[in-house]
């Protein structure tokens, strides 16, 4: 037993956790317990994403014929524009980026560092009401002039529509702030709140997964801001920073933005390579292959994320020196993303590999990552970008390594901590059904992609050639499997709710620290704090 | 270790700072300079406060093994010495050992009349960058506005932020700041000062 | 139909060769497909042999303590490096012919509007589009607007919008470059096959964004200069009695306006012109009005003021954007189009 | 945050820090790392204008001239005075003497409060001449102007980009934009600041704080000093640099 100073924290009756330690609806609005915080997080994101999954299937459903008869006559050029952009934002903003951080991190993140609670409880709790707060303002576009950019929110059109685009601006800064405020607790919960005995080559990789995740949304997310915040102005006053007619550069808008939104999509995918961590090692019993390699990577990539954002506007009209510097850099995040990938999976190597579902869904990881990873490699790549860029191949690319990557990390990541989550098991059968519905689907849905993407077919396209439809169909079909994969997810949640079978402190027999703390942990944790004497990982 | 961020961290902001005034047609050689400047200060650094030099002179005289470049050395060693030892106000960056001691001791106190001289050089700050804005210089006004503004900066830094007594975390945190700013000014730069012209033929 | 979507070249699901730089992009796809196909069978392989090999037999496995091996690390982060940094430089070395613009050769400049492309020849050719894209008139069946090229001849095409980005994108010529407002952006290509290319918007520009058509028809150099002459507009031709701002008005509507309203009376995005100046106008708020020039000022300055019975609230405000002459001038034109 | 005195005058500290002083560090590692976004907000908004100032300087040269120097070195020192008594406050509370502490931070918010009186005086001239951003400008005089001044520059000063006299004519309000944005969002963060330090004067007032807990004191220092900070970068380029 690794962690021997605290064995007792199983023997200590759970009758009194988190969930049981105040009754009231009330209790649960002003907590600052971060668990809680963690819970309300997981029920809005989980609410956001059934939203924003509702948008995709519609999408995917007017794209099922290339003709005028559309599979849903409901959907007209101007819906379908609306819908893309409402895809986009939702899952970007609302779903993905504060996805696992804000779940996950918020529940694990103190309980694994061995402390009683985030740096700064309350302005926990700000930021998620800060959060929802800038959902509803982007949200109320919904019935009020609604948003029809995309998410990129790209000048000059964003300035020419006549959509609410203050509105959703407005929205994605607030929800911008809250992303701030949650990476600041973090870091300093990180730095300051470590248990005794723990350093730094201590802390589970889940937790180096989210300082660098935080890192990342401290520095890059004010650039957003000020983005969003010049582009409301432009609209309201004509400051004619991105106004090409008043002497503005669109093409600045794009740097500007993808300063923080290439940055975005390692907060997006970081976090999910700890959660893939912390699952392979736990489910083949084995320590964990090259932990400083993988640690490291973790920073390298946060770094390196910043110098790359220029790959997104390799036709965009910047230098051919720019590309080119931008493309010899973006090949570099590729090898710490490699030696991620060689390391966990080596991390099964002699060991006793156990196919739950929470396993089930880090193996899809692997499996769908490693695709949208080497695809990445090709869109780094300048000269086959040009023909790739803004094709499905790149709306494949990025599924693959989103929803592929992130989503099926967030889902096993239920599955996995969710009898910590709530002291009940989850019925595993269900568990793996659903991996099997949202995995064939997803490639099903996103393989096709990258065919039509080679072919040439555009992206944001309402109505297409002909030629691309037999695979838009298969595609379209496969976007049902995934619905029906998540609802399945879905049902194995309420089901374990409902009837779940009682959990022990340790079901999996993890050796990471939060499994040392009954389950549901107690309101401050840990009975004593714990003594760290040994790394996460020692299964000897 | 800490020393070489430290220096790294003043050479990197210092860049960020200059190179945009220098005109952008000089960014990389600004940038390339800024780096080997800063780590020209590095080793230096290293040099001086670490005592590396000192040892090494010490360990040749020792062994008895002294070359024809010792007496160099040694004249080196003294010229750092004389520099470093006087109690200039300038030297922000000699006094990061402090911060170390403060993560479990009491917190500094500056006294007023610390507070009372920096806001008189402030002020002073002002006067000149105004006085010099009345001479044209052509390009290096901006030069010298910016050179002005930023000892204005470093002296609220230091002072009364703290920054001077605060530990190395928050020197580091407040650096990346500006390190990552330089990054978004460097690389839009080298988009935007670089592309092509395109001519119409008719 | 045309042949560049339904015929595959050797390279799986890629547009057929349009010209020689195309060739050169397959052979890099080629061998990316190839590099990542032989990776992923390492990973996935390796990924899968291990579930099977090492699979949990009893619930107290012993497993093996494995932290690190320096070497192997050492080795799985070369070896992509160096396989990366090939990809690079295969990519720049293609990415710099296809931005490698020709010194001769034809230079034609292409105007990205919403919803269309327009071409200009050097002798004054306008390839403008017929009629603004209606709902029967989409890709697929529709009267496209065609660019005709020489084969086997460098074309530089130098590009602008006059709203939003747009994106020129040619499959077959496995290139692509943004169309910019306020700035002008360069493509070139040397058409080696005859025959017609799709062209594509793909820089999402609003409503009708999937429907940009344009054709380039590549035909021979003697064919192309016949085509030059016969289409050579005579000095005479667009001047029909119009007053000067009246023909001010043409280039504007061209540019600016045509995406959505007709000439010919037919339904686009917003109203027709066909006789509109003077025509009883009917309001979504139930009053109407005639007409005339303060109330098309109006409509151009703050469309949002008056809409239309039946037609969307779609119009941006061109307060700030036209000046007075050119409403003038607009309005003179409507005066025209009976 | 959630320190509370205790009836026999000493701080207790959040129950998941050890002592005060590891709260206190932890708080201002805090607040620092908010400085840090405060820092790349600003910054995205100075490499806007750093850029623009270098592709369109006679722009730039000629609308500096159309601002009151006078007015802004006067703010310069308020809130560089401001800085002061701010650094005062916090000394203050450091030994104990509330009473000095809050008169230090009333002077404070004093000087906010002068520096947007004279914002308010700036901001109403200009938008009497119709110097503001695009949509609303109307100032031809300043547009001609920045004509003349193209028209006397040397020709080989001249870039593509600035020898079409129209455009730049057109282009010009993009002067004010900057302007107005920049100081404004600035201005906004006074108005935060202003409001912070009253909070932080009404808790000191109350007693609240003293040498072993004063960490919001300190915390809204460093936002105040941010302040300043940026308006000592902020005066030079818009007033001074032409």
């Amino acid at each position: 037993m690794a962690h021997a100073t605290h064995s007792t924290a199983t023997a200590i009756s759970t009758e009194d956790n988190y969930l049981n330690h105040e009754k009231g609806i009330w209790s649960w609005l002003t907590t600052v317990d971060h668990k809680r915080i963690a819970v309300m997080y997981l029920i809005s994101i989980l609410t956001f994403f059934l939203v924003g999954g509702i948008f995709a299937l519609l999408l995917r459903g007017a794209l099922f014929n290339s003709g005028e008869n559309k599979f849903w006559s409901y959907i007209t050029p101007d819906v379908y524009n609306q819908f893309m952009s409402y895809h986009g934002i939702i899952m970007v903003f609302m779903v993905i980026v504060p996805g696992i951080p804000a779940v996950f991190g918020n529940f694990l993140l103190p309980v694994m560092l061995g402390a009683k609670d985030v740096a700064f409880p309350r302005l926990n709790l700000a930021s998620y009401y800060v959060y929802l707060l800038g959902a509803a303002i982007a949200g109320s576009t919904l019935f009020l002039g609604k948003i029809d950019t995309g998410w990129t929110f790209y000048t000059p059109y964003s300035i020419k529509t006549s959509t609410s685009v203050i509105m959703a601006v407005l929205g994605a800064f607030t929800m911008g702030m809250a992303s701030i405020l949650t990476g600041l607790n973090f870091i300093v919960t990180t730095h300051k709140l470590r248990a005794p005995g723990q350093t730094m080559n201590k802390i589970p990789l889940f937790v180096w997964a989210i300082y660098a995740t935080s890192i990342i949304q401290i520095l890059a997310t004010p650039v957003l801001g000020i983005t969003l915040m010049l582009l409301g102005a432009e609209r309201a006053l004509g400051v004619g920073i991105f106004d090409p007619n008043l002497g503005g550069d669109p093409v600045l808008f794009q740097h500007f933005f993808w300063f923080y939104s290439h940055p975005a999509v390692y907060i997006m995918v970081l976090p999910a390579m700890g959660i893939v961590s912390e699952l392979i090692s736990t489910f083949s019993r084995k320590t964990i292959f090259g932990y400083t390699a993988i640690a490291y990577s973790s920073l390298a990539i946060a770094a390196v994320s910043f110098l790359v954002w220029g790959h997104h506007m390799f036709v965009s009209g910047q230098s051919e020196f720019a590309g080119i510097l931008f493309s010899v850099i973006t090949m570099l995040v590729g090898v710490p993303t490699a030696i991620k990938l060689f390391n966990w999976i080596s991390t099964m190597y002699k060991g006793s590999v156990r196919l739950d579902a929470p396993m089930l869904y880090a193996i899809g990881f692997l499996f769908l990552f490693t695709i949208g990873g080497l695809t990445g490699v090709w869109l780094a790549a300048t000269g086959m970008d040009v023909h790739f860029h803004d094709t499905y191949f790149v709306v494949a690319h990025f599924h693959y390594v989103m929803v592929g990557g992130t989503l099926m990390a967030f889902t096993g990541g239920i599955f996995f901590w969710f009898p910590k989550f709530f002291g009940k098991m989850t019925n595993d059968t269900l568990g793996r059904i659903s991996w099997v519905f949202i995995f064939t689907g997803f490639n099903v849905t996103f393989f096709p992609q990258f065919i039509l993407g080679a072919m040439g077919m555009p992206r944001r396209y309402f109505e297409y050639h002909p030629a691309y439809e037999p695979l838009n169909q298969i595609s379209t079909v496969g976007s049902w499997l995934i619905g029906f994969g998540f609802l399945v997810a879905l049902a194995a949640i309420i089901h374990g709710l409902v009837a779940g079978q009682k959990a022990g402190a340790n079901p999996w027999g993890s050796k990471t620290l939060e499994w040392q703390a009954p389950s549901p942990p107690p309101h401050d944790n840990f009975p004593i704090t714990p003594t760290v004497t040994a790394g996460p990982y020692e299964y000897r | 270790m800490d020393l070489v961020i430290q220096y790294g961290l003043y050479g990197i902001a210092c860049a960020c700072i200059f190179v945009p005034f220098f005109g952008f047609g000089l960014g990389p050689p600004v940038v390339i300079g800024a780096a080997l400047g800063s780590f020209i200060g590095n080793t230096y650094s290293l040099i001086a406060q670490q005592g590396i030099l000192k040892n090494f002179i010490k360990d040749k005289k020792e062994t008895g093994n002294a070359g024809p470049i010792l007496p160099l050395l040694e004249g080196a060693q003294k010229a750092i010495d004389g520099f470093e030892n006087p109690g200039s106000s300038m030297k922000v960056e000699a006094h990061h050992e402090e911060g170390h001691n403060h993560e479990s001791g009491e917190h500094h106190i500056i006294p007023i009349p610390v507070y009372v001289g920096v806001l008189l050089i402030l002020l002073l700050g002002t006067v000149i960058t105004v006085a010099v804005a009345q001479v044209d210089f052509g390009a290096m006004n901006t030069v010298i506005a910016m050179l002005v503004a930023t000892v204005k900066a470093s002296f609220v830094l230091a002072f009364f932020m703290h920054l001077k007594y605060d530990n190395l975390m928050n020197r580091v945190i407040f650096g990346s700041g500006f390190f990552f700013l330089m990054l978004l000014i460097a690389f839009s730069a080298a988009d935007i000062f670089t592309r092509a012209s395109v001519i119409k033929a008719f | 139909m045309n042949t560049w979507l339904s015929t595959f070249s050797a390279n799986a699901f890629m547009p057929i060769q349009g010209t020689e730089i195309a060739g050169k992009v397959d052979g890099f796809y080629a061998f990316l497909l190839i590099s990542s196909l032989i990776s992923s069978i390492i990973l996935i392989g390796g990924m899968t042999a291990f579930i099977i090999q090492y699979k949990r037999k009893t619930a107290t496995d012993k497993t093996a303590y494995i932290t690190h091996n320096t070497m192997a690390e050492f080795t799985w982060s070369f070896i992509p490096f160096v396989i990366m940094m090939v990809i690079f430089y295969w990519g720049k070395v293609i990415f710099n012919e296809l931005r490698a613009m020709p010194v001769a050769g034809e230079e034609i400049h292409v105007v990205g509007v919403q919803w269309a492309w327009n071409f200009k020849y050097k002798n004054g050719i306008k390839q403008y589009t017929k009629d603004g894209v209606t709902k029967e008139n989409k890709i697929g069946n529709v009267e496209k607007q065609v660019m005709v090229v020489p084969h086997n001849k460098p074309v530089k095409l130098v590009m602008t919008s006059n709203d939003v980005i747009h994106s020129f994108y040619v499959p077959g010529f496995r290139n692509k470059q943004d169309v910019i407002p306020g700035r002008y952006t360069a493509f070139w290509f040397k058409a080696d096959k005859l025959g017609e290319f799709q062209v594509f918007c793909t820089e999402y520009c609003g409503l009708q964004h999937s429907q940009m058509p344009a054709t380039i028809r590549v035909v021979p150099e003697a064919e192309y200069a016949a085509w030059l002459d016969s289409n050579k507009p005579s000095a005479a031709s667009n001047d029909g009695g119009m007053s000067e701002a009246a023909q001010k008005g043409v280039e504007l509507y061209e540019n600016k306006c045509r995406s959505c309203h007709s000439l010919d009376g037919s339904r686009v995005v917003g109203p027709t012109w066909k006789g509109i100046y003077g025509a009883k106008r009917e309001f979504e708020s139930g009053a109407s009005v005639n007409a005339d020039d303060n109330y098309l000022r109006e409509s151009i300055l703050n469309p949002a003021a008056k809409i239309v019975k039946g037609y969307p609230a779609a119009m941006p405000p061109y307060a700030g954007q036209l000046s007075d002459e050119e409403i003038e001038s607009l309005i003179e034109y409507m005066k025209t189009v009976k | 945050m959630s320190t509370v005195k205790t009836e026999d005058g000493h701080f207790h500290h959040a129950h998941h820090f050890k002592n005060l002083n590891h709260q206190y560090d932890s708080a201002k590692q805090g607040v620092w790392l908010f400085m840090v976004t405060e820092i790349l907000m600003f910054g995205g908004l100075f490499v806007a204008y750093l850029i623009y100032k270098s592709l369109y300087a006679p722009i730039f040269h000629v609308g500096s001239s159309y601002l009151d120097v006078k007015m802004g070195s006067i703010n310069t020192v308020v809130l560089i005075t401001s800085s002061f008594t701010m650094a005062l406050g916090i000394y203050f509370n450091q030994k104990n003497k509330p009473k000095q502490a809050v008169i230090a931070l009333v002077l404070t918010i004093l000087c906010a409060l002068t520096f947007m009186v004279i914002k308010y005086f700036e901001y109403s001239h200009k938008i009497h001449l119709g110097l503001v951003p695009g949509k609303y400008f109307n100032n031809p005089e300043f547009q001609q102007k920045v004509a003349d001044f193209i028209n006397a520059m040397p020709i080989e000063n001249l870039t593509p980009a600035i020898s079409d006299i129209n455009n730049m004519k057109k282009i010009a309000p993009l002067y004010f934009g900057f302007y107005f944005v920049m100081t404004g969002l600035h201005g906004f963060h006074v108005v935060i600041g202003a409001l912070l330090i009253l909070w932080v004067t009404i808790k000191t007032a109350r007693g609240q704080f003293g040498s072993e807990y004063y960490t919001p004191v300190e915390g809204v220092g460093l936002f105040w000093h941010i302040v300043d900070l940026i308006w000592i970068y902020l005066f030079p380029l818009l007033y001074l640099v032409g």
